[in-house]
């Protein structure tokens, strides 16, 4: 009968205090005397930083995986022994499958800000979006990227040319597979007729899951981290003509490791998706007000700027782009694919079907 | 007459309790017995229990509520249209993996252990730390030196040395079974060169003697005679790299993607990865089975442990063999075992420190900047060379207090579990403790440490809340890499006949001197050996360390992967090299101090 | 310390499995000399170290005085460390990562010995030991002798009131262990502590113990002082067992050997009927090979019995012969120190004196006719 | 084969650390029953493992015949496996994880004996033995005396044309060694194998061996045929070593002890002077405690050596009874197996047959006097 019963019950709605005051919650922040939040960058420990020096409260970051902060906040919340105050969370189905509905976390809002967030970024609350990108290298290929469709990927002239992270080892792919299937089913067959000339026939339930099969059947590169997919596509000895999806994170390699680089610019019908980084607080913090003035600090510009050092989009409208976009990505709501905060749950329902249609079709 | 028997039997039982109360033996297998089972028991069943409940989240795929029986998950696993790709494929893979390796290890461990301990075979004393180096590098770098030669464009990054050669590496060279059989048996085999090592070190040469007497050839007399004898120790270690492959994951991972090679530890981390601890109790179900029954199966071939006895009342002797003309030939195997064990992977590694863009051999792109500059760019948090500041001395200390505190709880409480389980030879407890501590091993240690979190993150009864405190990452880490001293633990013991303590007794000492003064120094290698190899693993172990500490308590592991993070490759591999320098330097000064080189002898 | 009692002492080694030590009962008198004597496999390590506590009864008790070391029916257990006795274990039992020092001075150590004092005892012991040399070499760098030898100096170092000795001298040359018995005597004599030892070498039950106890298949046979013993068997296993060469034994009675009829014969002389011999109920007779002696015609006197034999061969053993004679078809030992003229094949005279024979009924078990001849009767010995 | 030869070998068992074989020179005969003998820790067991290709000499070669074993100089070494050789560990070196009767099976099994063959061999090595009922058992499970049987039943059921025992016998009762001995005699009677042994007990290596080499400290001492040994010891070392009790060695010469004077005088009469005797090297005579009797005043005549001695204790030994005599302040021994009357403190008139007295030069080398007076010369006994 009718949807499941995760779905059926929505989420708990933000807490967005009307008595909302700063001063007072500063106050109340300095009592607590220190906050910690977890992270799955190394950055944190820069805005952490940044915090401490702007209020005085010993501000902890720890970097760590999406998957260890899950299971690390769920046993502490079940032992009642919270040690992480709050979270920038980067997997929304599992925030909103798991940590929001068990009360493990809460979306909290604060109140002065509100206005600058977007409606559907609310809950939960996108504090940041990042990048994943196709990209390729210029040096091979002077002319620009060689393609300019996303279908081309599954193209037998690219089998065995397209690198990226194994889906199966990487939750946010299989969810990008699932919102395109959600929200982007018209404009992958719109880039499928543009490429091939005819309209997509098939008997898969979206053109999404077509195109993962092809993919997959198009003997991808599978590597284990995407720093070998940049290798793979970017290093200054590479000479073989590749393709490869990468986080924006990886063009800091074109200035350390001589890289060479670009974004697929021209690929249809985008050249990427964002993908949205969360934040929460734990529900039995011991440190609430340090907390919140934490998630307040990531929605104001000096907070969230250690965050974007290549690039990102603050969930806040009030804070502007960051300037350190990679070359050929020169507009995020343009050229990349959003998620929609709202498919999340079906996303994180669907998980498991994507990678086992992923599993079957790579064989 | 019926219950005069009756009446015999308890007064029989009687005075049997009396003989116990004096053989602490008992006293302590229960009281081991009851500290494991609750910190094995009690995380394992929290674990494996998710198999048959409902996980949060998965009540559209199940149809029930979180919490409930459900037969999904075993579904799923086994029967479902992806099972033979989760999991039964998996399990082949993994079978024909764990057997290559085991035979590789056991070659290889066997053959260095042979001509450390019983030839005069050339550089042997250096040989017998040198070769167990190779367990002090994370089994990763072997993948990446792997790769490094012979990697082709079937995967990311770069191609191999080979490959940029012109020469073409077939996949079956380059990925899936065959290298990661030689990798993962490169990386294995010190725990077979230890305890193997161990046990043929305190083999009677006479036993030899006899047989060639009897014109037994080498060959006899090593498979009639000595491998028997060492069949404690051959199981032993056989039995810790058998476990550990069933839980190995990074370089079946590395090395298996590129063509779909899939253990069933690669499977059960993707689930770990993709949280579904329903799938994850389900597999790891199945690898405790496994373990349980090699365990089982050891038991049983060890059954009669007298058989083993070695070290009995009659002198003994240790002669060397004598290699003549082959010792220079012999020292050529032990050196080429160092030179792919360690010379490869250490050089690839330490490479990659060196070279701005890895591969790439010109002048330019060599620099030390990673080890001693005072000032690089662009790095978030750490700014500087990894010898300079603070931050690796830190991490250094606080790993080797860590895990140096729990691998001498390991060493102690492993040569105990070895002399209650051979001392109460064939009891229930014996079986028991057998398996119990062993068991551990098979968990894998991110289900291992959530379990742990869950259970310690409270006071319960007597124990305070540890959760947070390096207590508890001690106790873990302890729990966790026991096996290992277990059963080097049990594999000497068993060698230990009872004479040897029966004249300390005689002696008048009571069963505290005669473990201190007696068993523990005649032990001393096994001793060590279970010290070693849980700190060895320990100094290296991340998930667990990443689950169970809070906030600032950063280790050697953890500084590393967040240098990953800070994108600087260099100086992580930097750190992997100083793990395995602190690993190389504790080994090589506890051999020195308690004189346990493989290569000294009997007495002294 | 008081008499060390064994009553009813049973071992199995595994339930149901044969008895290694049946239904043993044994008093072993306070600063004895007692010696355990049997073929090998006849249970004296299993006596002894159940004594020391280190094997368990299946059955029975074992206590020193009034104190009960051992009892499976009243469940006590006194474990070895607290009985203060010592054991010379009959593989050495040697501590192989101690060297020779450290293994002798281990005992002391447990015993919180002050360290001059211990440095004197260990000194002591290794000096009458003879192993003083090579006090700092390992075990397994030591002959066999030297072993066995580091396993007596470590038991003499701490002085136990009971000494268990397991064969403690069987891998000795003849010169050391005659002077380790004197070493031996001489700290049972300056102590009177109690030592309880095996060994196979019946000199040295002799000349040392003052009792000796004969066991067989893990059965108690006699135990008295040692020339009782010897000189009157408790039956035809002792009688057989010890000697060297062993007693003649052979079937004496009307229907009997040649020999035997003889005895007989000589047997029922002197006033008494075969009726009487037989009621009496000898069966066999025994004569030792010393107690005979090759004789004139005119040497032997009435007391005497004698026969004559074939010589077989003559055997040379340094400080006597043994001359291996032949009767019809039985064979018997002769010994002497005196040079003798016949060679093989020469037909000599033998005889015994009365009082060196030795009977048996039929079961074996010792019968000295003491009421029918009483000078048959009592010892054998002149 | 033929003889075992050794030249000059030496080992060392640490470079620079003492010989525990000294520049030995040995040849074994084809076909003997050769004995070492030696005090504990002079090397017997080194050199019957150099033999067995177990040590290596630091020196020197060993050979069988032609075929050079071990040559340090000519760098050849053959290993043990290759030797044909047998050898019984002085520690037995049994199998812990083999049955008994896979541990004598052993050998057979290497030399793929046909199965039905190998079962017959074992089950006679173990009958032969006496361990056939414990054919199942592990050693663990074994008494001492069955051990050592095992290592002896799992060398003989090979049948190696050299046999080379170390201690065989020493934990075996005496009646069960006299049947080991016999089946050993009968072993080397059929087979005509060699067999080296090492033994502590004198009787078995007079009673069964056909050579006799003493060793000590490493040096060979004597080499000869068991009697020889006895009666002509080739120095005061080899004499003293030999008997039980040992040879009554005391200095003569005029400015000895009274003993010593006496003898000196005994020896110069009778045509010699003092003088002869001195120029000779006499410095040391020994008359062995068997050759000494107990006489009347008339009973000894002008061939015999006679004084007079206290009786100081009188020694019961079973068979025999050793006396203590002391004259002055010189302590002899005297054995006989005729009881005596006297008691401690009596007087008694002693003497031995000139030809029963042993010369030695002051070096401790015999010395038999031959050309200075040939009725001393010559064998010592009788
Ligand atoms: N491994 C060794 N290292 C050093 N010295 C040794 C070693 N083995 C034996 N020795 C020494 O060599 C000498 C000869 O030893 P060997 O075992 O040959 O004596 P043995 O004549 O057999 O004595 P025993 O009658 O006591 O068995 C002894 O002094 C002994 O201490
Ligand atoms: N651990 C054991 N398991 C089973 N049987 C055993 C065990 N130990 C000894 N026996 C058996 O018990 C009997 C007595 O053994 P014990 O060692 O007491 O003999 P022993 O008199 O000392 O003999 P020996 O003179 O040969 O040393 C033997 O038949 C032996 O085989
Ligand atoms: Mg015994
Ligand atoms: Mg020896």
């Amino acid at each position: 009968g009718g949807g499941s019963p995760a779905a059926e019950q929505s989420l708990p709605p933000a807490v967005v205090e009307a008595d909302f005051d700063l001063a007072k919650l500063i106050a109340a922040a300095k009592a607590e005397g220190s906050v910690t939040v977890y992270d799955s960058t190394g950055d944190i420990k820069k805005v952490a930083e940044a915090f401490t020096a702007k209020y005085g409260i010993k501000a902890t970051g720890v970097k760590s995986d999406v998957g260890d902060t899950l299971e690390k906040m769920t046993r502490e919340a079940q032992a009642g022994n919270v040690t992480i105050d709050a979270t920038l969370y980067e997997n929304g189905p599992t925030l909103v499958g798991q940590l929001i509905p068990q009360q493990t976390v809460y979306t909290w809002i604060p109140a002065d800000l509100q206005e600058n967030i977007p409606e559907r970024n609310r809950n939960p609350l996108l504090v940041l979006s990042k990048a994943n990108v196709w990209i390729y290298n210029p040096k091979v290929f002077p002319q620009g990227c060689p393609i300019d469709n996303i279908w081309d990927l599954a193209a037998p002239e690219w089998k065995g040319k397209v690198a990226l992270q194994d889906p199966l080892g990487k939750p946010n792919i299989i969810e990008w597979f699932n919102q395109m299937a959600g929200s982007y089913d018209t404009a992958l067959r719109d880039a499928f007729k543009q490429s091939a000339g005819r309209d997509l026939d098939t008997s898969e339930p979206s053109a999404a899951h077509e195109w993962v099969k092809q993919l997959a059947k198009n003997d991808p590169i599978l590597t284990s981290a995407d720093d070998d997919v940049s290798a793979a596509v970017a290093s200054p000895n590479q000479t073989e003509p590749r393709i490869g999806l990468v986080s924006i994170a990886k063009f800091r390699d074109v200035k350390g490791k001589n890289y060479q680089m670009k974004v697929c610019d021209t690929m249809a019908p985008y050249v990427g998706y964002q993908y949205p980084k969360f934040g929460a607080i734990a529900t039995g913090s011991k440190h609430p007000n340090a907390a919140k003035l934490f998630m307040r600090f990531v929605l104001t510009e000096e907070g969230i700027t250690p965050e974007m050092g290549s690039g990102g989009v603050s969930g806040s409208s009030a804070v502007p782009a960051s300037k350190n976009n990679p070359p050929g990505l020169t507009d995020w709501s343009k050229q990349l694919m959003q998620f929609d905060s709202v498919a999340l749950i079906t996303d994180y329902e669907n998980a498991q079907s994507m990678q086992d249609h992923w599993r079957v079709s790579h064989r | 007459m019926l219950r005069e028997n009756k009446a015999t039997r308890t007064r029989r039982w009687r005075y049997r309790l009396s003989i116990a109360r004096h053989e602490p033996t008992l006293l302590i297998g229960l009281l081991l017995i009851a500290v494991l089972a609750y910190l094995v028991i009690a995380p394992l069943v929290a674990v494996l229990s998710d198999a048959v409940r409902v996980q949060f989240g998965d009540q559209p795929k199940t149809g029930q509520s979180p919490g409930e029986l459900t037969g999904y998950y075993l579904w799923r696993v086994f029967r479902s249209p992806v099972s033979s790709i989760v999991f039964w494929q998996p399990l082949v893979n993994t079978m024909v993996v764990a057997i290559g390796v085991t035979v590789l290890a056991l070659l290889l461990g066997g053959t260095a252990a042979f001509l450390l301990t019983r030839t005069n075979v050339v550089g042997r004393k250096w040989l017998s730390t040198a070769l167990v180096v190779p367990y002090m590098l994370p089994s990763w770098t072997f993948a990446l030196a792997w790769l490094a030669l012979f990697k082709n464009d079937r995967s990311g990054g770069q191609v191999g040395i080979l490959e940029a050669w012109g020469v073409r590496t077939p996949d079956w060279l380059a990925y899936g079974a065959f290298p990661i059989t030689i990798c993962l048996g490169l990386h294995y085999f010190p725990f077979v060169l230890l305890l193997f090592g161990n046990a043929l070190r305190r083999l009677d040469s006479q036993l030899e003697d006899s047989a060639r007497i009897l014109g037994a050839r080498q060959r006899t007399v090593l498979g009639r005679i000595t491998l028997p004898l060492m069949l404690p120790s051959l199981s032993s270690s056989t039995l810790l790299v058998f476990g550990r492959i069933l839980g190995t994951f990074g370089t079946p991972y590395i090395l298996g993607l590129p063509v779909d090679f899939n253990l069933l530890a690669t499977s059960l981390f993707s689930a770990v990865r993709n949280h579904e601890p329903g799938i994850t109790a389900v597999i790891a179900t199945v690898i405790v089975a496994i373990g349980v029954l090699v365990v089982v199966s050891d038991a049983r071939l060890l059954r009669e442990q007298r058989r083993f006895v070695t070290v009995g009342g009659k002198g003994a002797m240790d002669r060397l063999t004598d290699l003549g003309r082959w010792r220079w030939p012999a020292a050529a195997v032990a050196f080429g075992i160092f030179l792919l064990g360690v010379v490869i992977p250490v050089v690839t590694l330490a490479l990659s420190t060196v070279t701005v863009t890895p591969g790439i051999f010109t002048r330019e792109n060599f620099t030390l900047k990673y080890w001693i500059s005072d000032n690089l760019a662009g790095a978030p948090g750490f700014p500087h060379g990894i010898l300079r500041g603070t931050e690796l001395f830190d991490a250094a200390w606080n790993s080797l207090r860590i895990v140096g505190l729990a691998s001498l709880i390991c060493g102690l409480v492993g040569l105990l579990v070895g002399y209650v389980v051979v001392r109460s030879d064939g009891s229930r407890i014996a079986s028991f403790l057998r398996q119990i501590s062993f068991l551990p091993y098979l968990v894998p240690g991110i289900a291992f440490a959530a379990a742990f979190l869950s259970l310690f993150a409270v006071q319960r009864g007597p124990i305070p809340a540890l959760y947070g405190s390096i207590t508890l990452l001690v106790i873990v880490l302890a729990v966790t890499h026991l096996p290992y001293a277990s059963r080097s633990g049990i594999s000497a013991m068993t060698q230990l006949g009872r004479e040897p303590e029966e004249a300390a007794q005689i002696a008048g000492a009571g069963w505290f001197t005669r473990v201190r003064r007696i068993v523990l120094p005649i032990q001393k290698g096994a001793l060590v050996t279970g010290v070693i190899l849980p700190f060895i693993s320990g100094i290296k172990e991340l998930s667990i360390v990443i689950m169970l500490t809070t906030t600032g308590t950063q280790l050697l592991t953890t500084l590393s992967i967040n240098l990953i993070d800070f994108a600087y490759d260099q100086m992580a591999n930097a750190v992997v090299l100083v793990i395995a320098l602190v690993s190389f330097l504790a080994t090589y000064l506890t051999q020195r101090l308690t004189r346990t080189s493989l290569a000294s002898g009997l007495g002294g | 310390m008081p008499d060390i009692t064994l009553t009813a002492v049973s071992k199995a080694y595994s339930a149901g499995g044969p008895l290694a030590v049946d239904n043993l009962d044994l008093t072993i008198p306070d600063g004895s000399f007692t010696c355990l004597l049997g073929p090998s496999g006849c249970g004296k390590t299993t006596t002894l170290r159940m004594i020391a506590g280190l094997e368990h009864p299946t059955q029975g008790s074992i206590r020193v005085g009034d104190r009960q070391l051992d009892s499976v029916e009243r469940g006590i257990f006194v474990p070895p460390e607290k009985r203060g006795m010592g054991l010379v274990f009959q593989n050495y039992a040697l501590w192989p990562h101690l060297s020779v020092r450290r293994n002798v001075e281990f005992g002391l150590t447990v015993r919180k010995t002050p360290s001059a004092e211990r440095k004197r005892l260990v000194d002591a012991a290794l000096t009458m030991m003879q192993i003083l040399h090579v006090a700092d070499r390992y075990p397994s760098q030591l002959s066999g002798g030297q072993q066995q030898r580091v396993s007596l100096a470590r038991m003499l170092a701490v002085n136990p009131a009971v000494l268990l000795l397991d064969e403690p001298l069987s891998n000795l040359d003849a010169t050391l262990r005659l002077e380790m018995r004197a070493e031996l005597k001489r700290v049972h004599d300056e102590t009177g502590h109690t030592i309880v030892f095996v060994t196979h070498d019946q000199l040295e039950a002799m000349t040392m113990a003052t009792h000796v106890a004969v066991m067989r298949d893990g059965v108690l046979q006699q135990l008295a002082p040692p020339l009782d013993v010897y000189h009157r068997p408790a039956n035809t296993f002792v009688a057989a067992f010890l000697g060297s060469p062993a007693m003649n034994l052979f079937e004496c009675g009307p229907e009997a050997g040649v020999l035997g009829r003889q005895a007989w014969k000589y047997l029922s002389g002197g006033g008494l009927t075969g009726g009487d011999v037989h009621a009496a109920g000898v069966h066999t007779v025994g004569v030792r090979p010393e107690a005979l002696r090759i004789v004139d015609a005119q040497e032997s006197t009435e007391a005497d019995w004698a026969f004559d034999a074939t010589v077989k061969a003559v055997l040379p053993t340094g400080a006597a012969w043994t001359i291996s004679l032949m009767v019809d078809d039985t064979e018997l030992y002769l010994v002497t120190t005196k040079a003798i003229a016949a060679v093989s094949g020469d037909t000599v005279r033998c005889a015994a004196a009365a009082s060196a024979l030795h009977l048996f009924d039929s079961s074996g078990a010792r019968n000295d006719l003491a009421d029918v001849r009483p000078e048959l009767a009592g010892t054998a010995h002149a």
